[in-house]
C-alpha cells in the first residue's frame, strides 16, 4: 500500500477505488506509514537542498499564492502560518523557513475536495524568510515572506 | 501511548474547515536537556485527513513543525455527519488515529 | 538564539530579555502585532490537549481510595459539579476552614478524598520545558477551568473570609522585601508601565487585574508546556527575587483572591495561550 | 502537615473574625500583619534565595508601613543613613568603560533562585529604563536616561552624584522603586564605575 498510496493520491478516479478499499475495510485509513517520508528534502540543510527534495527547483513567484504570517513573532517557538493557493488545480503546498537548520517544515498534497488552504504553526530559531510553495499541473509557485523573531519577556 | 487528537470538523456555506490538535514532543533532535545531553529527534512525520473514507489530506512533516502540532484544512463536498478520521505516524514509529464528524 | 533553545522554559525572564527585539522592529508597536494573532491562536489551543485529560483524570476512580474526583469534591458548586467552579474560586470551605483557589481545593481534594499525598503531589507540581506531560494537577485545573469558559468572575467578597484573604492579598501584593526591594506593586501597581516590551498591568485596577488572571491556565509557547495561576504566583516571586511561595499554600491563595476579586464581573475567557 | 496547609491560615483568620461584614474589617495595619504573618510562614528557601530575604530591613519596612511616604523626620533619619553607608570608590574616579557599561546594563541575571549564586549579577538597567537610543526594548518603569550626561554634564558632582545613586537610590529617595544595587552586593565598585561612565562618557551613545 505504502508504495501505491502517494500515486493514487494523483488521480481523482484511482482515489475512488482507495476509497472503495478503505470503505470495503481492505485499507485502513489509519494506515500511515513513516516510510514514505522524503528524507532527503526534510533533512536537507539550506532551502535549496530543501526544494530540490520536493522537485520544487524552478519555480516562479506567484501573486495567486498567499503566504498569512506575522510581520512580528511573539514566540519563535510557535510561529501561525496560512497558505493558500488560489492558483487552478494546485495539489500540494509546502512550506519552509529558510534560515531553520531544516528548512523544509511540511508538505500537504491535496485530493477529494480539499482546498489548497492550510494553517500550522512553525519553530523559528531566528528572523527569517518563511516559504510557500505550490505546485499546479505540474508546475512550482513560490511566495515569501519574512517573519521577525523576538526572544525573551517574563510577561503573559 | 500517544495522547488523543482534538479534531473539529465545521460545515460553513459550501466549506468544511477541519482544525487539528496533535499532543505531540516533536523535538527536533538538536535540544539539550539540564545535563546537557541532546534529547534524541522525536516528531510526527506523516498525517492524514480522510473524510467520508476518502483521503483529503496527505501530509508530510518535518522537525520545524511547533509542539502539540495545530493544522487546519479546507475542503468542499462534505456533508454534515461525515465521518473525519485524521490519523499520525512519527519518526519512532509511534501512531494515533482519532475521529469526528463533520457538524 | 537557536531553534534548541525553545525549550528552555525557564531561561531566566531577563536575561532572555537581554536578548530581545532588534531595532527593526521599532517601526510598529509589537503587542498590537502580537494582538493580531492572538485570536486566530486561541481558535486553536493545545490547553485543550491537557482540557481533555483532566476530564479524564476528574471522572476516574484513582488513589488510595479509589474515589473519582467527581463524585467526592465539591469545588463548591455542588459535588463534583466543574461548571463556573472557577470563577467562584478563590472560596471558602467550610470543610477544610480555608479559603481556596482553584489548583489548593482540587489538590486538597485528592488528599483528603482520593488518598493521594500531599508531599508527592507537591514534589513536582508544574511543568518544566523538558516535559513531555503536565503534572496531573495541572489537567486537573485546565479541566476545571474550562467549565467557567466565557463566565464572569464572581468572587464572593461579601463572606468575611474571603474578605479577609482579599485584603491580606492586597498586603501581600504591597509587601516589598529581598534584595531588590521589590513587591508585587513595583512592577504591578501603576498604570501604563512596561518592563522592555512587556506591558504590565496594574492588579489594582478591573481592568488590570482580569489581565493578571485570564489565560491561566494557560499553554505557554515557550517550552510548549501548561502552567496554571499557581506557576505564575512562583514565578513572579521567582523575578520579584524572593523564596519560593510553598505550593498551594495560603500566601498564594490570598495574591489569587485579589487578583480574582478585583476581577469580578469581568469575563474570564477559559484556558488560554501565553508567549 | 495537612492541617498546616489547608488550615492554619484561616484559622488565624478565623479567630480575628468578629460579626460578619461586606467591607473589610480589620484595618490596613492588621491586614498588613496578616500579610507578614503568612508570608514568613508559607515562603521556604530555594536555591541561592534564602528565607530571611522575606524579612525587610528598616527601609522596606518604614517605605512599606507608611505606603511609600514616611513621616519626614523618619524619611530624613533614614535617607541620610542610607546616604552615609554609600561606599565611594578609594581612588576617586567614577568613570569606567561605557561599553562595558551597556553589557551590564542588558543583563537581567542575578539573585533569583534560578540563577547561579556565584556569577556576577546584571544592572538590569534595560528592564526599566530608556538608555542608548539604538535599543529599542526598554522598560519604563523608571525615567528615561537618554542623553543623560548630555543634559547634565560631566562633573565631578555629576560622577559622584550618579555613582551615588546606582550604588544606592535609596540614599536620594527613600522609597524609590529602584534597587539598591551596591548597597545589596548586586553589583561592584567596578561594574557601577561602567554603567556611570554609560550614562556619562561624552562617547557613549547615550550622549550622542
Amino acid at each position: 500500500m505504502n508504495t501505491t498510496r502517494r500515486t493514487v493520491l494523483k488521480g481523482a478516479t484511482a482515489s475512488g477505488v482507495l476509497a472503495g478499499l478503505i470503505a470495503a475495510g481492505a485499507l485502513r485509513p489509519t494506515l500511515v506509514l513513516a516510510a514514505d517520508w522524503n528524507k532527503a528534502a526534510f533533512e536537507a540543510k539550506d532551502t535549496a537542498g530543501a526544494l530540490k527534495g520536493i522537485g520544487a527547483t524552478a519555480a516562479s513567484e506567484s501573486k495567486d499564492l498567499m503566504l498569512k504570517v506575522p510581520d512580528i513573532a511573539e514566540n519563535g517557538a510557535v510561529v501561525p502560518v496560512d497558505v493558500v493557493s488560489n492558483i487552478p488545480n494546485t495539489s500540494s503546498i509546502s512550506i519552509l523557513v529558510e534560515k531553520n537548520p531544516q528548512p523544509l517544515c511540511a508538505q500537504f498534497d491535496f485530493a477529494n475536495g480539499a482546498v489548497a488552504d492550510v494553517s500550522a504553526r512553525l519553530k523559528m530559531g531566528q528572523t527569517s524568510l518563511v516559504k510557500a510553495v505550490a505546485k499546479a499541473d505540474g508546475k512550482f509557485y513560490t511566495a515569501q515572506k519574512e517573519v521577525k523573531v523576538t526572544v525573551g519577556g517574563c510577561g503573559g | 501511548m500517544a495522547d488523543p487528537m482534538k479534531i473539529r470538523a465545521q460545515l460553513k456555506g459550501d466549506v468544511t474547515e477541519i482544525r487539528v490538535l496533535m499532543g505531540h514532543a516533536m523535538e527536533t533532535g538538536q535540544r539539550k536537556d539540564a545535563a546537557g545531553a541532546t534529547v534524541p529527534a522525536h516528531f510526527i512525520q506523516s498525517m492524514t485527513v480522510d473524510v467520508g473514507g476518502k483521503r483529503v489530506v496527505d501530509g508530510q512533516i518535518g522537525t520545524s513543525v511547533s509542539r502539540n502540532p495545530v493544522f487546519g484544512f479546507k475542503m468542499k463536498g462534505a456533508k454534515v455527519g461525515d465521518k473525519v478520521v485524521v490519523s499520525w505516524v512519527d519518526n519512532k514509529g509511534d501512531k494515533r488515529s482519532d475521529e469526528a464528524v463533520v457538524a | 538564539m537557536n531553534i534548541a533553545s525553545s525549550g528552555l522554559r525557564l531561561l531566566s525572564c531577563t536575561a532572555a530579555l537581554a536578548l530581545s527585539l532588534s531595532a527593526a522592529a521599532q517601526a510598529k508597536d509589537p503587542n498590537a502585532e502580537f494582538e493580531k494573532f492572538r485570536a486566530e491562536m486561541e481558535e486553536s489551543n493545545p490547553a485543550e490537549l491537557f482540557e481533555i485529560k483532566g476530564e479524564e483524570l476528574w471522572k476516574a476512580r484513582r488513589g488510595p481510595k479509589n474515589v473519582s474526583l467527581a463524585e467526592s469534591c465539591d469545588l463548591g458548586q455542588g459535588m463534583g459539579k466543574v461548571e463556573a467552579a472557577y470563577v467562584k474560586m478563590p472560596r471558602y470551605f467550610a470543610d477544610a476552614d480555608a479559603v481556596m483557589d482553584a489548583e489548593r481545593r482540587i489538590v486538597w481534594c485528592m488528599v483528603e478524598k482520593q488518598g493521594f499525598k500531599f508531599d508527592d503531589i507537591a514534589k513536582k507540581p508544574f511543568q518544566g520545558g523538558n516535559d513531555n506531560n503536565a503534572p496531573e494537577i495541572t489537567n486537573l485545573v485546565t479541566y476545571v477551568a474550562s467549565g467557567s469558559r466565557n463566565m464572569k468572575f464572581d468572587i464572593p467578597l461579601g463572606d468575611p473570609k474571603v474578605r479577609d484573604a482579599f485584603e491580606t492579598g492586597k498586603a501581600t501584593a504591597a509587601y516589598r522585601a529581598g534584595p531588590y526591594d521589590f513587591s508585587c506593586n513595583t512592577c504591578h501597581g501603576v498604570d501604563g508601565k512596561r518592563i522592555r516590551m512587556q506591558n504590565l498591568p496594574n492588579l489594582a485596577t478591573p481592568e488590570g487585574a482580569i489581565k493578571g488572571v485570564q489565560g491561566w491556565p494557560g499553554y505557554r509557547m515557550t517550552g510548549g508546556v501548561m502552567l496554571t495561576s499557581q506557576w505564575r504566583m512562583n514565578d513572579c516571586f521567582r523575578q520579584q527575587r524572593f523564596p519560593e511561595p510553598k505550593y498551594a499554600s495560603q500566601a498564594v491563595t490570598n495574591l489569587l483572591t485579589y487578583m480574582s476579586g478585583n476581577s469580578n464581573g469581568q469575563i474570564y475567557k477559559g484556558p488560554g495561550i501565553k508567549r | 502537615m495537612k492541617t498546616l496547609l489547608f488550615a492554619a491560615g484561616a484559622t488565624v483568620a478565623t479567630l480575628l473574625l468578629a460579626a460578619c461584614a461586606s467591607g473589610p474589617r480589620l484595618s490596613e495595619a492588621e491586614y498588613r500583619q496578616m500579610a507578614i504573618d503568612t508570608i514568613k510562614r508559607d515562603f521556604q528557601a530555594k536555591g541561592q534565595a534564602k528565607h530571611e530575604r522575606v524579612t525587610q530591613d528598616e527601609v522596606q519596612q518604614a517605605c512599606n508601613s507608611y505606603l511609600n511616604n514616611p513621616p519626614n523626620e523618619l524619611m530624613v533619619k533614614l535617607t541620610s543613613a542610607q546616604l552615609a553607608a554609600v561606599k565611594l570608590p578609594a581612588d576617586g574616579k567614577y568613570l569606567g568603560d561605557w561599553k562595558e557599561g551597556e553589557k551590564i546594563a542588558q543583563s537581567g541575571r542575578g539573585f533569583t533562585w534560578s540563577d547561579k549564586a556565584d556569577e556576577p549579577a546584571g544592572g538590569n538597567c534595560y528592564n526599566c529604563h530608556q538608555i542608548g537610543p539604538q535599543e529599542t526594548s526598554f522598560g519604563t518603569i523608571g525615567p528615561s536616561l537618554l542623553a543623560y550626561g548630555k543634559t547634565r554634564g560631566n562633573s565631578p558632582e555629576i560622577q559622584k552624584y550618579t555613582y551615588s545613586k546606582i550604588f544606592n537610590a535609596k540614599a536620594f529617595n527613600l522609597c524609590s522603586e529602584m534597587p539598591r544595587f551596591g548597597h545589596a552586593g548586586a553589583l561592584n565598585e567596578q561594574q557601577i564605575k561602567h554603567l556611570v561612565a554609560l550614562l556619562l562618557d561624552p562617547a557613549s551613545p547615550v550622549n550622542k
